[in-house]
């Protein structure tokens, strides 16, 4: 029992004296939420959002701000990173990052580089959302401080995933498909654009979340489109909406077809789904987009009768030919920047393995020129809300007896 | 070897070991027989006990025509004093002069046969021969009658010592079940028992030990169920056992377990006599000790610290998630501090962010590292617990208001510790006095703070080692043979009916394998179908 | 040197607390113990003192890649990310 | 015998799916992603057919003598000092695996939970871990087995199932087309860990207290473990992509990682990692435990346990010394360390069986030469 109980203190004190190496505490660390990335000449500029925890739980908050962010420049990514703790106070943590935004004209040079320390430390996880800021560098993004969330990259982060749910035009991209989209040879990736509106040197003050309206805020709205790792242009909102449709990342979304003489029918279109196949028929390669959705009326603002199938009928194909032309206006601009960012080339390639070995060299060529894309869509209406037939009609009758 | 409890007739077996030097002189003393002259042996007796203030004796004659010098002895406070008047001195005194005119006492051949059958009216009268007996007999509360001229004496069983009565036990209680628990009196305890399970199979061996306390010790178990190889090394046990006293049922634990270096107890211990009938019924064997409420259960395996007799009065279901709820508390109270530890110094990226923020504000201005906050916390905890528990009860809510102030609101607006370790703290203190057995609660804290420092120097994979290291040591243990994490470590499907989860007695149908070889089946009754649905 | 201290006096306690319980055992086994603990005591010094041994992964590769050396070049054609 | 406890079938059945996951599950996806790309799943597949394969010859090889462990085979069969000669080769094997698993360990741990921590040290607490094992004996440990198994096969089983929703079909197709060769050329080095590794197992077998569901429970064993290296396989590539599983160097630990089900069930992949700490732990303590039985055996010593103190601090060494850094190590595995597993963990027994048969049946022949005779 002795001999055990000596064993027991030898281990105690082994462990007590070998100290504590990977342990730090919480106060001896900087949470950092977003990192901005810009190039400035040959180096790289990282901006780095830090939060400020007394000012964002307790109980007693002063007029400080909620984050802080640092900037300093150095060759590759971890080495600036690195020299930032000649700035901080205190060592960066960097397993909370929620978002990561590239600086336009960075990610035109390509951001690759920084690509593989975000893949290969240890500290960073995969379930940040990546961004450009577009027409801005990254550091003007990160500075600005935003209402209702405390901190400003939790309301990219969240703003980013909420417009995916309901709103086509933006997708969310996580570290693992940017790679494999990157090196993936039939297909290029795209990151969401982050716009800033409004004045930019307000927006870095406490003053823009002292007032009602915010000065300044950040918006995301279309997709820059990438060829390999370089950033090369944009898509616009329609352009955007139109990309999610063929890769089948729309969750719910609104659509909008003139109706009556004058006036919008909106619907919502809440399950959707599209299915791509692709086939190499002789030497030219084939694809049909098949989209299909089922909406809700949201919004009748013209005098129909809509309690005739006909009506619903006639809408469902004006409905199914403005999504046709919304994804065509996206391959053109797609084309146009000589980018598959719709992974054509993978299907190609999982479809007909042994033919895509001979055109792969190719592709790049053939998907701008040579390539046949089918569109078909289906939408059909199923409920029609809480009311059916509108009262604007009601209403305009009512105006002509006056 | 093997004797009735009822009987105090059995003479003490000596100790296999050597007692020492001055023991086996005065014992090899008392060992000689009586003289037969009353006022020597009166004398001998007493003066070997020093004349203790409290040794009593009374002479007297028997009969009138010819009267028999006769005296008893008596400890005084250990004897019923009513019994001793009314049933012995009114009935040798009294009595016998009435009707046992003119018989010459002298010429019965044996007068001490006829007190015993005729006269005595006392339900237990044994012979004695010798000084050591007359010991035993006067010290366990007996009267002892002797008469002048006769080689032996008569002890007459007359206890009536003054004693606590039966009250619900302080230690275990339960809101539905019976409130009755152990008391000091050993009778009393096997009474309660005997009370519980009317069977002549009930066994009870009872045995002195403690070569200077000689202090009874009943081995208490049901022939045909328990298992005979266990009865015999709990025997064995505690005939080895060689000590001057036994003052509670924690000694006879701590030198008969199977493993003495070990922060788990592999003996378990109630007052409560449902719970001490419960494990008789499926096998084990019960040690009561004079002088303590608390027996002692024998094999124990883990699980038993976590099933209170509560269960099987509950509904099934009610049960089971009591049970569950006990063994999560189990975790809760060994690892929550070790694992607030591991999460807040190594593995920041398991906490959420809002929760990251939460904590890294509050322990914002907190001086000391993660670690020795928890444990200055601990330590401080464990303060107040002894201390609450040792204090007379007049002070006992003082202990209480500081320790709220302290633990709770001064030390956190002093920013000293954080709130988050006061919620650890408490979370902790709660969850480790759910168990029902307060030994196993014990272990638990110990092991508590190993936990911590291995969570201070290794984060999770520290924790995960020392639990690596905690179950290779519990199934290691052996309880009497048993297997101390017997229906899971080995697994044995049929035991885990009464395992982690209690389920209905219908379906209970076997006793415990390990504990219980022969004999398994426990019942028998088909499980319950609604009335009236005769086809 | 520190090292090489509190590696000999690590090795002290773990002796002593460990050669205990052979006590009971043959004289054989305690002879063997002995051997083979100064061997692992000897290979820790090396360690300590940096002395290079060869690598476990080399000897073995030596030993096997000659017959198997045709068959890996073959498997490294098929691995994913090979730099041409 | 040196060991004088038994454990039953089930326990066995434990220790073989522990033995089986061990290592392997983190290293698995990422070798046979780099190798066999999108097929890598139906390299594993097959390569755990083959496994079964191995177990029926392992069988074979207990069927020699019942009773008698694999370093008393050795002798049984080759004789007492061919045998002895043989059981220290062997014995290195056993050596170099169990150090092999340990620096596996340790660079697991200093790549993704303790970085700044030494590897030495995390070997140290791993090997003293062990040891306490070792010094219990094999009861003790296979019922540890059976307390720890539940929480390392299920949380590896929800693991899969709560990756699952992110599961792309497109990412393991073409099935079978491209790179088919690489995919069959994979089923080598991925046999090496663990199926050539489940020869130390011969020397446990024996103490299985009824041997028939002891053989039965071998194969179980195996199956069980391969259904999940299988099943973390092809999530891997199904949800992080043949490329991605590839390029990781534990992708199982990223596929932890990718766990999101509802809110507070992010960011729980230590919870997973610990799972295969357990089944590494006991990989580590089996081949441990298997050394210090076969050094016993080599020495006519009284018990096992007798130099498992010294051998705990031998095996840090070998850790350390396997190789000069993770690159060469991960050569290492795909390239040398299944013809050097192959050797006794295939050939060894072959021999085994062939020399057994051939001197049996000399033996037979002899009886009948006698009986002729008489």
């Amino acid at each position: 029992m002795l001999k055990k109980l000596q064993a027991i203190g030898l281990c105690m004190v082994l462990t007590i004296l070998s100290g504590c190496w990977s342990s730090r505490e919480l106060t001896d660390m900087a949470i950092a939420t977003a990192l901005g990335i810009d190039k400035e000449g040959d180096r790289i500029k990282v901006t780095v959002q830090v939060i400020n925890p007394s000012e964002n739980a307790g109980q007693s908050f002063t007029s400080r701000t909620a984050v802080t962010t640092f900037t300093t420049t150095g060759d590759t990514l971890f080495e600036s990173l690195r020299r930032l703790t000649t700035l901080t106070p205190r060592k960066l943590y960097l397993s909370h990052i929620r978002i990561i935004i590239f600086g336009e004209e960075y990610a035109k040079q390509g951001i690759a580089d920084s690509l593989d320390f975000i893949s290969r430390d240890h500290e960073m996880r995969t379930d940040f959302h990546f961004a450009i800021a577009r027409g801005y560098g990254a550091q003007d993004i990160v500075n600005i401080l935003t209402p209702i969330e405390k901190i400003p990259a939790n309301k990219i982060f969240s703003t980013l995933e909420s417009s995916q749910d309901f709103w086509a035009p933006t997708k969310v991209v996580q570290l693992d498909e940017l790679i494999s989209s990157m090196t993936s040879k039939g297909k290029e990736a795209v990151l969401t654009e982050l716009l800033i509106l409004g004045d930019l040197n307000k927006g870095s003050n406490i003053e823009n979340v002292q007032s009602v309206p915010s000065y300044t805020s950040i918006k995301s709205s279309g997709l820059g489109v990438f060829h390999n790792e370089k950033l090369v242009g944009w898509l616009d909102e329609n352009e955007s909406r139109g990309f999610n449709m063929i890769t089948d990342n729309v969750h719910d979304t609104v659509g909008v077809v003139p109706c009556g003489n004058k006036g919008n029918l909106t619907i919502e279109a809440y399950k959707n789904s599209t299915e791509m196949k692709g086939s190499i028929r002789g030497d030219t390669p084939n694809i049909t987009v098949n989209f299909t959705a089922e909406a809700n009326l949201a919004d009748i603002s013209c005098t129909i009768d809509f309690t005739k199938q006909k009506t619903i009928k006639k809408y469902e194909e004006k409905l199914a030919e403005e999504a046709k032309n919304v994804m065509k206006d996206s391959l053109e601009k797609a084309r146009d920047l000589e980018a598959d960012i719709f992974g054509f080339g993978e299907l190609l390639s999982k479809s007909n393995p042994k033919k895509w070995k001979k055109i792969e060299e190719e592709w790049a060529n053939i998907f701008v020129n040579d390539l046949n894309v089918d569109f078909k869509a289906d939408v059909n209406i199923r409920r029609t809300g809480t009311t059916t037939q509108p009262f604007l009609d009601n209403i305009s009758k009512k105006k002509q007896e006056e | 070897m093997k004797k009735k409890f009822w009987s105090f007739t059995g003479k003490y077996k000596k100790k296999t070991a050597k007692p020492n030097q001055d023991q086996l002189q005065t014992s090899s003393q008392h060992q000689q027989p009586l003289l037969g002259m009353l006022q020597d042996d009166v004398k001998y007796i007493q003066s070997s006990m020093g004349s203790s203030a409290d040794f009593e004796t009374r002479f007297f004659q028997i009969g009138t025509d010819f009267p028999v010098e006769a005296a008893i002895i008596y400890i005084d406070g250990l004897v019923d004093k009513n019994f001793v008047h009314n049933f012995i001195m009114e009935t040798l005194m009294v009595d016998i002069r009435t009707t046992d005119q003119g018989q010459n006492p002298h010429e019965v051949k044996d007068i001490l046969t006829q007190l015993k059958s005729r006269s005595l009216a006392a339900s237990d009268v044994t012979e004695v021969m010798d000084y050591k007996s007359v010991f035993e007999q006067i010290l366990s509360g007996n009267t002892v009658l002797l008469l002048n001229g006769f080689m032996k004496g008569l002890a007459i069983s007359s206890p009536g010592y003054d004693s606590r009565n039966i009250e619900e036990p302080s230690s275990q209680t339960v809101v539905r079940g019976p409130k009755e628990g152990f008391t000091e009196v050993l009778k009393t305890n096997t009474s309660l028992i005997r009370r519980r399970i009317k069977n002549p199979n009930l066994w009870i061996e009872s045995r002195k030990i403690g070569q200077t306390s000689n202090t009874e010790v009943a081995v208490c178990y049901i022939n045909g169920i328990a298992n005979d190889d266990i009865v015999q090394e709990v025997n064995r046990r505690l005939d080895n056992i060689n000590i001057d006293g036994i003052l509670e049922s924690g000694y006879i634990e701590e030198l008969i377990q199977d493993e003495t270096f070990t922060p788990f107890p592999t003996l378990y211990n109630t007052e409560r006599p449902d719970s001490i009938c419960a494990g008789l019924l499926e096998g084990r064997v019960a040690i009561l000790v004079d002088g303590t409420p608390f027996a002692l259960l024998a094999p124990t395996v883990f699980i038993h610290y976590f099933q209170a007799t509560e269960d099987y009065y509950q509904r099934s279901d009610i049960g089971s998630l009591m049970r569950l709820l006990r063994f999560l508390c189990f975790f809760l109270a060994l690892l929550t501090p070790s694992a607030y530890i591991a999460l807040t110094t190594f593995h920041q990226e398991m906490i959420p962010t809002p929760l990251l923020i939460s904590l890294a504000a509050q322990r914002e201005g907190v001086p000391f590292p993660a670690f020795f906050e928890a444990l200055m916390m601990e330590i401080t905890f464990e303060i107040l617990r002894e201390a609450g528990t040792r204090m007379p009860r007049a002070v006992g809510s003082a202990i209480s208001i500081v320790g709220a102030l302290v633990l709770g609101q001064a030390a956190v607006e002093a920013g000293i510790v954080s709130s988050a370790m006061v919620i650890v703290v408490s979370l902790t203190a709660i969850s480790s006095f759910v168990t029902p057995a307060f030994n196993m609660t014990i272990s638990i804290r110990i092991l508590r703070f190993g936990f911590m420092t291995l969570a201070a120097v290794f984060g999770l994979i520290g924790i995960i080692l020392g639990l690596i290291i905690m179950i290779l040591h519990l199934t290691s243990l052996r309880s009497f043979g048993v297997p101390y994490l017997a229906p899971m470590g080995p697994f044995i499907t049929s035991d885990q009916k009464d395992t982690l989860l209690r389920l209905p007695f219908w379906k209970m149908r076997e006793r415990q394998k390990l504990i219980n070889k022969k004999n398994v089946v426990r019942e028998n009754t088909p499980s319950p179908k609604p009335p009236g649905n005769k086809n | 040197m520190f090292k090489a201290f509190s590696v000999l006096l690590g090795a002290g306690l773990v002796f002593i607390l460990d050669y205990r319980s052979l006590k009971a055992n043959k004289k054989w086994d305690r002879r063997v113990y002995i051997v083979i603990f100064a061997i692992s005591l000897g290979v820790w010094m090396l360690y300590i003192f940096n002395v290079q041994f060869p690598y476990v992964i080399q000897v073995v590769e030596k030993i096997y890649n000659p017959i198997f050396d045709s068959f890996n070049q073959k498997l490294e054609q098929k691995q994913s990310f090979r730099v041409h | 015998m040196i060991e004088k406890g038994k454990i039953d079938a089930r326990q066995f059945t434990i220790l073989v799916v522990m033995y089986t996951l061990g290592t392997s599950i983190i290293a698995i996806p990422s070798t046979t992603a780099s190798y066999a790309q999108e097929n890598a799943w139906i390299t594993v597949l097959l390569t755990s057919l083959i496994g079964l394969l191995i177990v029926f010859l392992l069988n074979q090889v207990n069927k020699i003598n019942h009773h008698k462990n694999i370093f008393e085979l050795f002798e049984y069969v080759f004789g007492k000092w061919v045998g002895k000669g043989i059981t220290v080769f062997f014995l290195l094997f056993v050596f170099i695996v169990a150090g092999k698993n340990l620096r596996q360990i340790g660079d697991f741990m200093t790549t993704h939970v303790l970085v700044e921590t030494p590897i030495q040290v995390i070997m140290l607490i791993f090997v003293l871990t062990s040891l306490y094992g070792v010094k219990l004996g094999l009861e003790v440990i296979s019922r540890t087995g059976e307390i720890f198994f539940p929480y390392a096969f299920f949380s590896l089983v929800l693991m899969i199932i709560f990756v699952a929703p992110q599961a792309e079909f497109k990412n393991i197709q073409p099935i079978m087309v491209n790179n088919t060769e690489g995919a069959f050329l994979t089923i080598f080095p991925t046999l090496g860990t663990p199926y050539f590794e489940l020869v130390v197992f011969l020397a446990i077998l024996p103490y299985v207290n009824r041997i028939g569901p002891g053989k039965k429970s071998f194969y179980i064993g195996v199956g069980i473990g391969s259904l999940l290296l299988f099943a973390v396989t092809l999530m891997s590539l199904l949800v992080l992509g043949p490329d991605f599983s590839a390029r990781n160097v534990y992708p199982t630990y990223i596929l932890g990682k990718k766990i999101s089900g509802v809110q507070f069930l992010e960011r729980i992949e230590i919870l997973v990692a610990i799972a295969w700490f357990f089944t590494i732990f006991f990989k580590i303590t089996i081949n441990f435990y298997v050394l210090s039985l076969g050094m016993s055996h080599l020495f006519n010593l009284k018990t096992t346990k007798v130099l498992s103190t010294p051998l705990a601090f031998l095996l840090i060494i070998a850790g350390l010394y396997l190789a000069p850094n993770l690159i060469a190590y991960q050569n290492f595995l795909a390239h040398d360390l299944a013809p050097f597993a192959g050797t006794f963990g295939i050939l060894l027994p072959f021999i085994l069986i062939l020399t057994a048969r051939l001197r049996k049946i000399n033996k037979k022949k002899k009886k009948r030469r006698k009986n002729k005779r008489f």
